[in-house]
C-alpha cells in the first residue's frame, strides 16, 4: 500500500513536466510581453526593457522553461509579478475562503444528489422520477449568473438572511457570508450530478444480486442503499473525486459577486494582469492537487471494491 | 452590528490591494490606501478648487533658483514616522530630510522597478546616472550621493533638475513621491508592501488585500487641522464645520473590497457603506431624468454629489495604419458618432461631450470652443466620408475595436458600430483581457482601441502627451499620433511655468488636435457619488488619497437613520 | 398425508412482452407442493421452469413480464395479492430460492458471510455477531472448506462450485418451509454434489422443509424428488409419484427423457432424443429398434490416423503480481506440462475436479490465454509461434465454446448479430440474407424459434443460451472445437440433441473435438479418449471405456465413485 | 424476417415514449431555427432597432427591446444558432477526442494508457479557466475559439470514464468470446465493448452540451464569448447591467430559451440511455 502510494506519487514526475510545459507555452510564449502591463500606464520602452532582463525573459527560452520545472519541483514559486506579494503567502489567504466556500457546499451538493438520484432510481420510470428529473435540470438550466443577481438581491438584501458579500475569517464567524453562495452552488451541481449517479445506479438496478437481495426479503430501499449503492460506487467516485481540483477555481464567479477573498479571484486577477508566477504556481498547485487526488480515488475503489487491486 | 459609539468609517475600493509600497501605487485604489498611511510633501487642498497644492510634510512651498532648476524645501519639524519594530525600541523616529532623498531614491532604483519612475526620468541632475550604474551591480548603495539631491541640513534639502519641470511639485504630491523610513524598508525587506510605516494619519492593523481593510488612528499624528477655507458654498454645506479641529477626526476606518456592483450598491443601500461612486448600472437606480436624487434614497438622507471628472474617453485610431492617415475618415467617425444616445445610454446623460483632449476644469480648455466634427450629424459625415474615399464606406475594411473584457465596455462598442454602420463604416469588437490589450497597444497591432484617461496631475501636459510623437507606444500616445507642428508647440510648453501664455498654448494645442480628430472623442464624464447623511466633510476630490484624514461621522444622525435601513 | 398443501400452484399464466409480441413463458400450469416433500420439476430446457419459480417468488423481470392469469397459494394465501411488504416478509424467510445462475448471483462487493449473515438478520432477531457465526456454520455445512476463513472472502474469490453453495447456505439459512433450487449443482462436480444433496436431504428431514427441485439431472431427481412435473414447451405435461413416472412414464416427452441420457456403459450410436418419441405435434411415435441399438466404442475404426494438435509440454501460469513497481513477484501455474496428442476426427474428453484447470488449457490452447512455454502444433504449425493476423484467421478453423454462456454474449447485440458476427470477419457467405439463413438454419439445428433470432440474449433461459454459445462457435464450420461445459445447463433431451448434432458434424465434416464435462456420463458417450486433470496436471488419459472400467489413478475412482445413481427416494438405479 | 439492431431498436421505442418524443422534437425545432439563423432566414435583423430601448415585453415584442432597442426575441433567435453551434462544436470535438484516447487507454493498457493516462492527467490538472483563457487568446476571440476552447478543455472527463468502463468490459468473457471467432481488437473494441459503454457517453453528451451553452456565458462574463453577434451569453452578461434598472426581460428570454432546450437535452439523453438498453424492454 505505501509502496504503491509512493509508486504513484512519482506519477507526479512527468505530469508535472508536462503542465510546467503547457503553461509555459501558452502563458511565455504566447501571451507576451508582460512588462508593459507590470509598469503600467505611463511606461517607458526602457524601463521595459530593463524589466523584461530583471524578470529573466530574455533568457534562453530553455532556461526559462528549466525555471518553471524547477519551481514546480521545489514549490518555490517567489513572488507574483504584479501584487510583489509572497506567492505562498497569497495561496495560504485565498484558500482558506476557497475550500470553506467549496467543501462544504461541494459534499452536500454530492450527498443530496446521492439521495435524490437513489430516490428516482426506486420510482423510475414514474411521474416522480420525471418530476425530480426536471426539476434538477431546471435548477441547472438557469445561469449561475441569474442565480446569484437574484438570490442576493432576494434573501442577502430585501430578507436580510444573510450577507450580502464580504468574508470573515474563523468559524462560525463565516457562515453568513458563504451560506448563500453555497447555496447556489449546491443548486447548480444538483442537476448534472443526479443525472449521471442515476444513469449509474440504473445499470446497477438490473443486475442479478439485486435479484437475490430481493429474494432475500430485502426492502427495496435497503437494497438501494447499501447494494446497488456500493456497486455504483466506481463511477460515482470518479465523477466526484475528479472535480475536486476544480473546487479551486470553480467557485470564480461566486468569489466575485460576494466577494469572497478566494483563490478563483487571485487566478482571475493573474490572468489579468500576466501574472506568470502566480498562474503557475496556481497550476501546479491543482496538478498536485490532482494526482493526490486521484489517489485518493484508487484508494478508495480498493474500500468500495474488493475486486479491485492496486498494483 | 452596526457600531454607533466609535467613529468609524467604512469604505468601499473595487479592486484588490496590491499593496503599500507607495513608489508601485500607480492607480487610484492603491494611491488612495497608501495615502492613509503615507504622506507626501504636498497635498492638495481638500475643499478649494482649482486645485490647488498646499505643503504638507514641507513646511512651505520650495525656494527656486534664478534659472528654475534649483528648488530648495523646508521640512516640518516634529513629523514622526508610526511605531514600528523597524525602528529602536519600536519607537518611530522623526523624519528628516534623509528620508525625503532615500524616498526618491527608491524611485529610481533599478532593482526596484518603480512604476512612478516616469515622472523623474531625466528629469533630476544625476539620478539617472545613479539609476544605470546601479542597474549593472547586484545591489543599490543609496549612501551615495547625487549631485541633483542634496541634503542640507536635517529639515532642508535641495534638488537640482536637469531641466524645467513644471509639473515637479505635483510628482511630489503624487503617491509615488510618499516619504517611507529606510530603516522600515531594510527591516520588512521584500515584505514591506505588507507593514507600511508611514507619517500619515492612520495605522495599518489589518490587511486582507482582498476582502477587508482596516486602519486606527495614528494616536502620535502630529498637530495638523482641518482647514478654516473652501471653496465658495463650502460653509453652506456644512464641510466647514469641521474647520480648525485636529485631524484625522475618526477613530477607524474599514475599507471593504468588492469587486461586482451588484453587492458594492446593496451594501450601500443597507448603510453598510458610507459613500459609493455609482457606476453604469445603478445609476438609473439611483437618480432620475433629470439628475435628481430618487426620493426613497432622499428619505434615508442619502446624497448626491454629481461633479465633472478630469478624465476623456476616446476611440484612439492607430495612425501608424494607412487607413486611418486620412483625416476626412477620421472626422466623419466623429461626426457620426451620436454622443447624446451613448450618453443617455451609458451615463444617463451627466457626461459633457468631449469637444478636445483636456477636460473642463483644467487651464487649456475653453468653454467656448465647440469641435465642428464632435457635433453629430450623419449627413455630414457621409459627406466627408464621400470625400475620404469612401462614398457609402465602399472601399473601406471592416475595423475592429479593441476594448476591455468589461460587459459595459462591449456594449459601447456594439453601439458605436450601430452608429457607424449608418453611414457604412463595419466595425467589429475586440475584447481582450488587460495584458492582451496592452500589449496590442503596446506592439502596435490594433486598428483602434478604446481608453479612458484620467489624469495624474491637474496640468493639462498630462492630456496633451497622449498625443506626443515621441510617446508613441509603447508610451501614454496609443494612437501613434505623429503631428510636427503639434510636437514642437507641445515642447515649448512643458518647459513654461503655469502662466496666460501657457494656457493659451494649451488652448491651442488642444484645439489643433481637436480639429485634426486624432481620436474619436467620446466624454468628459461626471462622477456620481452616493453620501449617507451621517458621514460628513465628503468633497469630491479628483486626487483623493489624502481626502480620507478630513471625513467625519455623525455618529448621532446614523443611530437615528439606522432604523430606516 | 395429503392435507392441504404448503404451496399450490393454479392455471398459472405469464408472459413476456418483447419485440416480437407475446410470448408465453408459462402456460396454465397447476401443481401442489405438500409439507415436508420434495417436488422435482423436469423439462425441456426453456419451458418455463425458471420463471414459474420466479413467479412463485415474485422475482419475474419487472417491466417484460406479466401474470394474467392464475394464483400462487402459499398456506392458502394467494402471493400474487401479496403488496411489497407482505412478500418482503416470506422471501428468505417462508420461501427461499437458489438461483440458476450463481456467478452473478452474488453481490460482487460485500463478503460472502455478510452476505449470508444479511439473510439472517432481515428475518431474526439476532446479533450481528451470532447471524455471522450462524452463516460461517451453515458454510460449513455445504461443505465449504475452512468455512470461518472463507466466509471472509468476495465472490470473486471463490470457484464457480463454492459460489454456488454460498447461494445454497444464504437460501437455507432462515430453515424455510419452501426451498426452491433452480439447477443448485450444474457447477458442482459429483462429489461435493453428493453432499450437497445429502444436506438438503437432511434439512428436510430436520425442518419438515418442502423443496421444488429443479434439474435436468434425472439421477438427482432419483436420488431426492417425492414427486415429479414434468413441463414441456410451457406446460405441465405429467405430474405422478416419482416412481411412478420413472417406471410409467405417460407423456412420450417423459418417455423420451429418460431415454436420452446416455449412460456410464455402451449407449446407441446416436443418443435417442424427444424427436424419437414424439413428432412436432407432440403425438407419441414408436421409436425403431436399431435407434436403442447400443454399441462399445471400441467396435469403431478409427477414422484417420492423421495428428491434427499435438500439445507439449504446455504450461500456462497467471503472474501474481507485487513489490514497489507492481512486478511479478511469483506465478501460478495453473496448467502445468500438460501433452497430448488428438487424431483428426476424435474427441478428446477432460474430466477433473473445479479448478483444476480445464478451461484454462482449453483456452491456452486456442491463445485465448498465452501460453508461458511448450508447444502446440496444429495442422503441423506451431501456433505459439504464429502472428496476430495468421492467429486471426485461424480461428476460422478452432472455436470455442464458452463456460459461461451468459456473460460470453454481448448483452448489447441481439442473437442474430451474434451468430451472423464471426460469418462478417471472416467474409463467409455473400450479403446479408444468406448469413441470416445461415444462421437460422443452425440456430434451429440447436433446437431454438428462429422467430426468437431477434431477442437479446437475457430473453433466453439459461439452456437457451447455452445453445446459442454452440450455435456461435459452429457458425463457421470449424475443423476443431473446444467445448467447455458446453451441455451442463441443458436438459437431457436437448442435451441429447445437441451431442447428437456434435456427432453428426464429427462424421459429416471430420470435427475433431475437446469436450470439457464434469458430467463422466456425457463425456463417456462422446469421448474417444478421456484425460483426467488434476492440479493442472493431465494424470491419467486412455481410452473411454478404459477409464471408466479400470480407473488406475485414485483420484479417478473417487471422482466415479460419486456419480449419483438414483439410488435414493426413488430408487431409479436400474434406469440410470 | 425482419432484423432487428440495438439503434433500431432504441429508436423505435424512443418514438414511443412521449416524453422522449417531444424532446426529439423540441431539439428538431431548436436546430431548425439555428440553421435558418445560421443561413439568414431567421432573425437576421436582430440589429434593427425597433423601438425604443428596454421597452418592456409587449405583443408587439414578446420578449421585449434591449438598450439599443433591438428585439430581444430576434436576438434569442440569433442565439440560438451560437448556442446550438457551440454546444454541436463542442461536443464533436470533445467526445470523438475523449471516447477513443479512452477506449485506446482502457483497452491496450501498457505504453497507450501510460502516455493517455499522462496526457489527461496533465490537462485536467490545469484549471480550466487558464486553459479557456490561453486557448482563446491564442486563438483570438470568437466562436471558433470558443469551440476550441471548451472541446479541449472537456473531453478529459469523458475520456476517464470511457477508460475505466473499457477496462471493465475487456475482461468480460464476450471480449474474449469475439476474439475467440477471429475478431481483431477493432472489433472488439468498437462493435463489443463501446456499445456497451454508450450510456456513459450518452449522459456525458447531453451534459457535455448544457455544459458547452452554459460555459458560453461564463465565457462571456470574462469577456472572452462571441462577439459582434448576440448569443445567449452575452445576453444573460447583459443582464448583469440591466437588473438593476429592472430590466429583466433579456435574461428572462435567454434564459428560457436555454432552459427548455437544456431540458430536451437530458430527457432525450436519459430516454435515449433507456432505450439502449435491451433490460428496459417493454417498458
Ligand atoms: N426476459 C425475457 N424476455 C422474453 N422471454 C423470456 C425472458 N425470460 C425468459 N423468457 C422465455 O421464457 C421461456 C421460459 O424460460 P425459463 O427460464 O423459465 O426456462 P427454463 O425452463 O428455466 O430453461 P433452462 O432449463 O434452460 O433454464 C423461454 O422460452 C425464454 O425464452
Ligand atoms: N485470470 C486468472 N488469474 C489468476 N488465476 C486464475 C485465473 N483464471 C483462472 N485462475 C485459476 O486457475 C485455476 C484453473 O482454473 P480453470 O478455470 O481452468 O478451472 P476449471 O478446471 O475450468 O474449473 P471449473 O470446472 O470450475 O470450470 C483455478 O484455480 C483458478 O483459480
Ligand atoms: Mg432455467
Ligand atoms: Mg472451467
Amino acid at each position: 500500500m505505501i509502496k504503491y502510494i509512493i509508486r504513484r506519487l512519482l506519477n507526479l514526475i512527468p505530469v508535472l513536466l508536462g503542465v510546467s510545459f503547457i503553461i509555459f507555452v501558452l502563458f511565455n510564449l504566447v501571451s507576451g510581453d508582460p512588462t508593459a502591463v507590470l509598469l503600467g500606464k505611463n511606461a517607458t520602452a526602457k524601463q521595459m526593457a530593463e524589466l523584461r532582463e530583471q524578470l529573466g525573459l530574455n533568457k534562453p527560452l530553455f532556461d526559462q522553461y528549466l525555471d518553471v520545472v524547477k519551481s514546480a519541483f521545489t514549490f518555490d514559486f517567489g513572488r507574483s509579478w504584479a501584487t510583489k506579494q509572497e506567492i505562498t503567502y497569497m495561496i495560504k489567504q485565498g484558500a482558506y475562503p476557497s475550500m470553506v466556500l467549496t467543501v462544504p457546499a461541494f459534499i452536500i451538493a454530492t450527498i443530496f444528489s446521492l439521495i435524490i438520484s437513489l430516490v428516482v432510481a426506486f420510482y423510475r420510470g414514474k411521474g416522480i422520477d420525471l418530476f425530480v428529473r426536471i426539476l434538477c435540470i431546471a435548477g441547472v438550466s438557469v445561469s449561475a449568473l441569474a442565480y446569484i443577481l437574484g438570490f442576493q438581491y432576494l434573501f442577502a438584501y430585501k430578507l436580510g438572511w444573510f450577507e450580502i458579500s464580504g468574508f470573515e475569517y474563523g468559524f462560525p464567524d463565516f457562515v453568513p457570508y458563504i451560506a448563500l453562495p453555497a447555496i447556489i452552488w449546491i443548486l447548480l451541481s444538483l442537476g448534472p450530478d443526479v443525472r449521471f449517479f442515476r444513469t449509474i445506479m440504473l445499470d446497477e438496478i438490473y443486475q442479478d444480486y439485486v435479484r437475490t437481495a430481493r429474494a432475500k426479503g430485502l426492502s427495496e430501499v435497503v437494497i438501494l442503499l447499501k447494494h446497488v449503492l456500493r456497486n455504483a460506487l466506481i463511477p460515482i467516485i470518479t465523477y466526484v473525486v475528479i472535480q475536486i481540483p476544480s473546487l479551486i477555481l470553480g467557485a470564480l464567479l461566486l468569489e466575485n459577486f460576494f466577494s469572497i477573498p478566494g483563490l478563483g479571484g487571485i487566478t482571475l486577477n493573474a490572468l489579468n494582469s500576466s501574472d506568470f508566477p502566480v498562474i503557475k504556481a496556481m497550476a501546479i498547485l491543482s496538478s498536485v492537487l490532482y494526482i493526490v487526488m486521484s489517489l485518493v480515488t484508487d484508494i478508495l475503489y480498493t474500500l468500495a471494491d474488493p475486486r479491485v487491486k492496486l498494483k | 452590528q452596526d457600531n454607533f459609539d466609535e467613529r468609524e468609517i467604512n469604505l468601499v475600493s473595487p479592486e484588490k490591494i496590491a499593496g503599500y509600497d507607495p513608489i508601485h501605487a500607480s492607480d487610484q485604489y492603491s494611491g488612495n490606501e497608501a495615502g492613509k498611511v503615507y504622506e507626501g510633501l504636498f497635498e492638495f487642498h481638500p475643499l478649494k478648487r482649482p486645485y490647488e497644492l498646499m505643503p504638507n510634510l514641507a513646511e512651505a512651498l520650495p525656494t527656486v533658483s534664478a534659472d528654475g532648476l534649483t528648488y530648495t524645501f523646508k521640512l516640518r519639524k516634529g513629523v514622526l514616522f508610526h511605531d514600528s519594530p523597524a525602528f529602536k525600541d519600536g519607537i518611530g523616529r522623526e523624519m528628516k530630510s534623509d528620508d525625503v532623498i532615500y524616498s526618491l531614491k527608491r524611485l529610481a532604483d533599478p532593482k526596484l522597478m518603480a512604476k512612478g519612475w516616469w515622472l523623474f526620468d531625466e528629469r533630476i541632475v544625476g539620478l539617472n546616472e545613479w539609476r544605470t550604474k546601479y542597474s549593472a551591480l547586484d545591489a543599490t548603495v543609496y549612501e551615495e550621493e547625487i549631485e541633483g539631491l542634496k541634503k542640507v541640513d536635517d529639515y532642508t534639502f535641495t534638488v537640482k533638475l536637469k531641466s524645467p519641470y513644471p509639473q515637479f511639485l505635483y510628482a511630489l504630491a503624487m503617491p509615488y513621491s510618499f516619504i517611507v523610513a529606510k530603516e522600515a524598508v531594510d527591516h520588512f525587506g521584500k515584505e514591506f508592501l505588507n507593514h507600511p510605516v508611514g507619517t500619515g494619519p492612520f495605522i495599518l492593523p489589518r490587511f486582507d488585500q482582498s476582502n477587508l481593510i482596516v486602519y486606527n488612528r495614528n494616536p502620535k499624528f502630529r498637530e495638523k487641522f482641518y482647514p478654516t477655507e473652501g471653496e465658495e458654498g463650502d460653509d453652506k454645506l456644512g464641510l466647514l464645520a469641521d474647520a480648525g479641529k485636529k485631524i484625522p477626526l475618526v477613530d477607524r476606518i474599514n475599507v471593504h473590497i468588492v469587486v461586482e456592483s451588484q453587492p458594492k450598491w446593496l451594501s450601500f443601500q443597507k448603510g453598510k457603506d458610507d459613500v459609493i461612486e455609482l457606476k453604469d448600472n445603478n445609476i438609473d437606480q439611483a437618480i432620475t431624468k433629470e439628475k435628481e436624487l430618487r426620493s426613497e434614497h432622499k428619505e434615508k438622507g442619502i446624497r448626491l454629489i454629481l461633479k465633472p471628472q478630469l478624465d476623456v474617453t476616446f476611440f484612439a485610431f492607430n495612425h501608424e495604419d494607412k487607413t486611418f492617415q486620412n483625416r476626412k475618415l477620421r472626422q466623419a467617425m466623429n461626426m457620426a458618432y451620436n454622443r447624446a444616445e451613448a450618453n443617455r445610454l451609458f451615463y444617463e446623460g451627466t457626461a459633457i461631450d468631449a469637444q478636445g483632449v483636456i477636460p473642463p476644469g483644467m487651464g487649456g480648455y475653453r468653454k467656448e470652443f465647440k469641435n465642428p466634427y464632435v457635433k453629430f450629424d450623419l449627413e455630414g459625415a457621409k459627406k466627408l466620408l464621400a470625400e475620404a474615399g469612401y462614398p457609402g464606406g465602399k472601399g473601406l475594411p471592416e475595423i475592429t475595436i479593441q476594448t476591455r473584457n468589461e460587459t459595459i465596455a462591449r456594449q459601447q462598442i456594439e453601439f458605436f458600430a450601430k452608429c457607424m454602420d449608418k453611414i457604412g463604416i463595419k466595425i467589429n469588437v475586440g475584447m481582450n483581457t488587460w495584458p492582451e490589450l496592452v500589449n496590442k497597444v503596446t506592439k502596435k497591432q490594433h486598428q483602434m482601441y478604446t481608453m479612458a484617461w484620467g489624469a495624474d496631475y491637474p496640468d493639462a501636459e498630462n492630456f496633451l502627451g497622449l498625443l506626443y510623437c515621441p510617446n508613441q507606444s509603447p508610451g501614454s500616445n496609443g494612437a501613434n499620433y505623429c503631428n510636427p507642428e503639434f510636437d514642437a508647440l507641445y515642447k515649448q510648453a512643458t518647459v513654461m511655468q503655469d502662466s496666460p501664455e501657457r494656457t493659451a498654448l494649451y488652448e491651442k494645442l488642444n484645439e489643433m488636435a481637436a480639429v485634426d480628430a486624432p481620436w474619436v472623442f467620446g466624454f468628459n464624464r461626471t462622477r456620481m457619488y452616493l453620501v449617507q447623511a451621517w458621514l460628513k466633510n465628503f468633497k469630491f476630490m479628483e486626487f483623493n488619497h489624502n481626502q480620507f484624514q478630513y471625513l467625519n461621522v455623525d455618529l448621532e444622525v446614523k443611530k437615528e437613520l439606522s432604523k430606516k435601513f | 398425508m395429503t392435507s392441504s398443501p404448503l404451496l399450490s400452484v393454479r392455471n398459472l399464466v405469464v408472459d413476456f412482452h418483447t419485440s416480437e409480441g407475446v410470448t408465453r413463458a408459462v402456460n396454465n400450469i397447476s401443481f401442489d407442493i405438500p409439507a415436508g416433500k420434495t417436488i422435482g420439476i423436469v423439462g425441456e430446457s426453456g419451458s418455463g421452469k425458471s420463471v414459474t419459480s420466479l413467479a412463485v417468488m415474485g422475482l419475474l423481470q419487472k417491466p417484460a413480464a406479466k401474470i394474467p392469469q392464475g394464483e400462487i397459494l402459499f398456506n392458502g394465501q394467494d402471493l400474487l395479492k401479496f403488496n411489497d411488504a407482505q412478500m418482503r416478509d416470506i422471501r428468505g424467510n417462508q420461501i427461499s430460492m437458489i438461483f440458476q445462475e450463481p456467478m452473478t448471483s452474488l453481490n460482487p462487493v460485500f463478503k460472502v458471510g455478510d452476505q449470508i449473515a444479511e439473510t439472517i438478520r432481515i428475518h431474526r432477531q439476532v446479533s450481528k455477531k451470532e447471524a455471522w457465526d450462524r452463516a460461517v456454520d451453515l458454510m460449513n455445512q455445504v461443505g465449504i472448506p475452512n468455512p470461518s476463513a472463507s466466509a471472509h472472502k468476495y465472490p470473486h474469490e471463490m470457484s464457480g462450485g463454492q459460489k454456488q453453495r454460498v447461494m445454497i447456505a444464504m437460501a437455507i439459512a432462515c430453515e424455510p418451509k419452501l426451498l426452491i433450487c433452480d439447477e443448485p449443482t450444474t457447477a458442482l462436480d459429483v462429489t461435493i454434489q453428493k453432499q450437497v444433496l445429502d444436506l438438503l436431504h437432511g434439512l428436510q428431514q430436520k425442518h419438515h422443509m418442502s423443496m421444488m427441485f429443479i434439474t435436468h439431472d434425472l439421477g438427482v431427481i432419483g436420488d431426492i424428488a417425492d414427486d415429479v412435473v414434468v413441463m414441456y414447451r410451457s406446460n405441465v405435461v405429467e405430474k405422478n409419484n416419482a416412481k411412478e413416472i420413472f417406471y410409467t412414464a405417460k407423456h412420450p416427452y417423459t418417455k423420451g427423457l429418460l431415454a436420452c441420457r446416455p449412460k456410464l456403459g455402451a449407449n446407441p450410436r446416436r443418443l435417442l432424443t424427444v424427436s424419437d418419441f414424439m413428432d412436432d405435434n407432440g403425438v407419441e411415435k414408436h421409436v425403431s429398434a436399431e435407434r436403442v441399438q447400443v454399441f462399445e466404442k471400441e467396435d469403431e475404426p478409427n477414422r484417420s490416423d492423421e495428428i491434427l494438435l499435438e500439445v507439449k509440454n504446455l504450461v500456462t501460469q497467471f503472474p501474481i503480481k507485487g513489490g514497489l513497481f507492481g512486478r511479478t513477484v511469483d506465478h501460478f501455474k495453473a496448467v502445468n506440462d500438460v501433452s497430448f496428442t488428438l487424431k483428426k476426427g476424435q474427441t478428446l474428453g477432460l474430466v477433473g475436479e473445479s479448478g483444476c484447470g480445464k478451461t484454462t488449457l482449453g483456452r491456452s490452447i486456442l491463445r485465448l490465454i498465452e501460453p508461458a512455454s511448450g508447444n502446440i502444433i496444429y495442422n503441423g504449425k506451431d501456433i505459439t509461434q504464429v502472428g496476430a493476423e495468421e492467429l486471426r484467421l485461424l480461428r476460422r478453423k478452432m472455436q470455442i465454446i464458452f463456460q459461461d454462456p451468459y456473460s460470453s454474449l454481448n448483452p448489447r447485440m441481439t442473437v442474430a448479430e451474434i451468430l451472423t458476427e464471426p460469418l462478417n470477419i471472416h467474409n463467409v457467405g455473400s450479403g446479408r440474407q444468406e448469413r441470416l439463413d445461415m444462421a437460422k438454419q443452425l440456430f434451429e439445428k440447436v433446437g431454438l424459434k428462429a422467430a426468437q433470432l431477434n431477442r437479446y440474449p437475457h430473453e433466453f433461459s439459461g439452456g437457451q443460451r447455452q445453445r446459442i454459445c454452440i450455435a456461435r462457435a459452429l457458425m463457421l464450420r470449424p475443423e476443431f472445437v473446444i467445448c467447455d461445459e458446453s451441455v451442463s445447463a441443458l436438459d437431457v433431451s436437448v442435451q441429447a440433441q445437441v451431442l447428437n448434432l456434435l456427432l453428426d458434424l464429427q462424421e459429416e465434416f471430420g470435427l475433431t473435438y475437446v469436450f470439457i464435462s464434469h458430467d463422466l456420463g456425457v463425456v463417456n458417450f462422446i469421448a474417444d479418449e478421456v484425460g483426467v486433470m488434476n492440479k493442472g496436471k493431465i494424470i491419467e488419459m486412455d481410452k473411454a471405456s478404459q477409464i471408466y472400467k479400470n480407473p488406475k489413478e485414485e483420484y479417478t475412482r473417487a471422482l466415479l465413485s460419486a456419480i449419483p445413481k438414483g439410488e435414493g427416494k426413488a430408487n431409479l438405479a436400474a434406469l440410470v | 424476417m425482419k432484423e432487428n439492431s440495438l439503434w433500431k431498436d432504441a429508436f423505435k421505442r424512443l418514438i414511443k415514449d412521449k416524453w422522449a418524443f417531444g424532446s426529439l422534437i423540441i431539439v428538431a425545432i431548436y436546430s431548425i431555427v439555428a440553421i435558418l439563423a445560421a443561413t439568414g432566414l431567421l432573425a437576421a435583423d436582430w440589429a434593427r432597432e425597433v423601438g425604443a430601448s428596454n421597452l418592456p415585453p409587449s405583443a408587439e415584442h414578446w420578449f421585449g427591446t434591449d438598450i439599443f432597442g433591438r428585439d430581444v426575441l430576434a436576438k434569442v433567435l440569433h442565439g440560438t444558432q451560437i448556442a446550438m453551434s457551440v454546444g454541436l462544436a463542442t461536443s464533436l470535438i470533445a467526445i470523438p477526442i475523449g471516447v477513443i484516447l479512452g477506449a485506446l487507454a482502457g483497452y491496450f493498457g501498457g505504453w497507450v494508457d501510460d502516455v493517455i493516462t499522462w496526457l489527461y492527467t496533465t490537462f485536467s490538472s490545469i484549471p480550466n479557466i487558464m486553459l479557456l483563457i490561453s486557448i482563446t487568446m491564442i486563438l483570438g476571440k470568437g466562436l471558433f475559439a470558443v469551440y476550441i476552447a471548451l472541446g479541449a478543455t472537456s473531453w478529459v472527463t469523458l475520456c476517464r470514464l470511457i477508460r475505466g468502463e473499457v477496462m471493465k468490459h475487456k475482461e468480460r468473457e464476450y471480449v474474449q468470446a469475439a476474439g475467440a471467432i477471429g475478431g481483431g481488437h477493432f472489433r472488439k473494441l468498437f462493435l463489443h465493448i463501446l456499445p456497451n459503454v454508450t450510456h456513459i457517453v450518452i449522459i456525458n453528451t447531453s451534459l457535455q452540451f448544457q455544459f458547452a451553452i452554459k460555459s458560453e456565458v461564463i465565457l462571456s462574463y470574462l469577456g472572452l464569448g462571441v462577439q459582434g453577434e448576440p448569443s445567449w451569453g452575452t445576453m444573460i452578461d447583459d443582464a448583469k447591467l440591466e437588473l438593476a434598472r429592472g430590466v429583466w426581460w433579456q435574461l428572462a428570454g435567454a434564459t428560457t430559451a436555454m432552459f427548455i432546450v437544456v431540458l430536451a437535452f437530458n430527457l432525450l439523453g436519459d430516454a435515449l440511455r433507456d432505450a439502449l438498453d435491451p433490460k428496459l424492454k417493454g417498458k
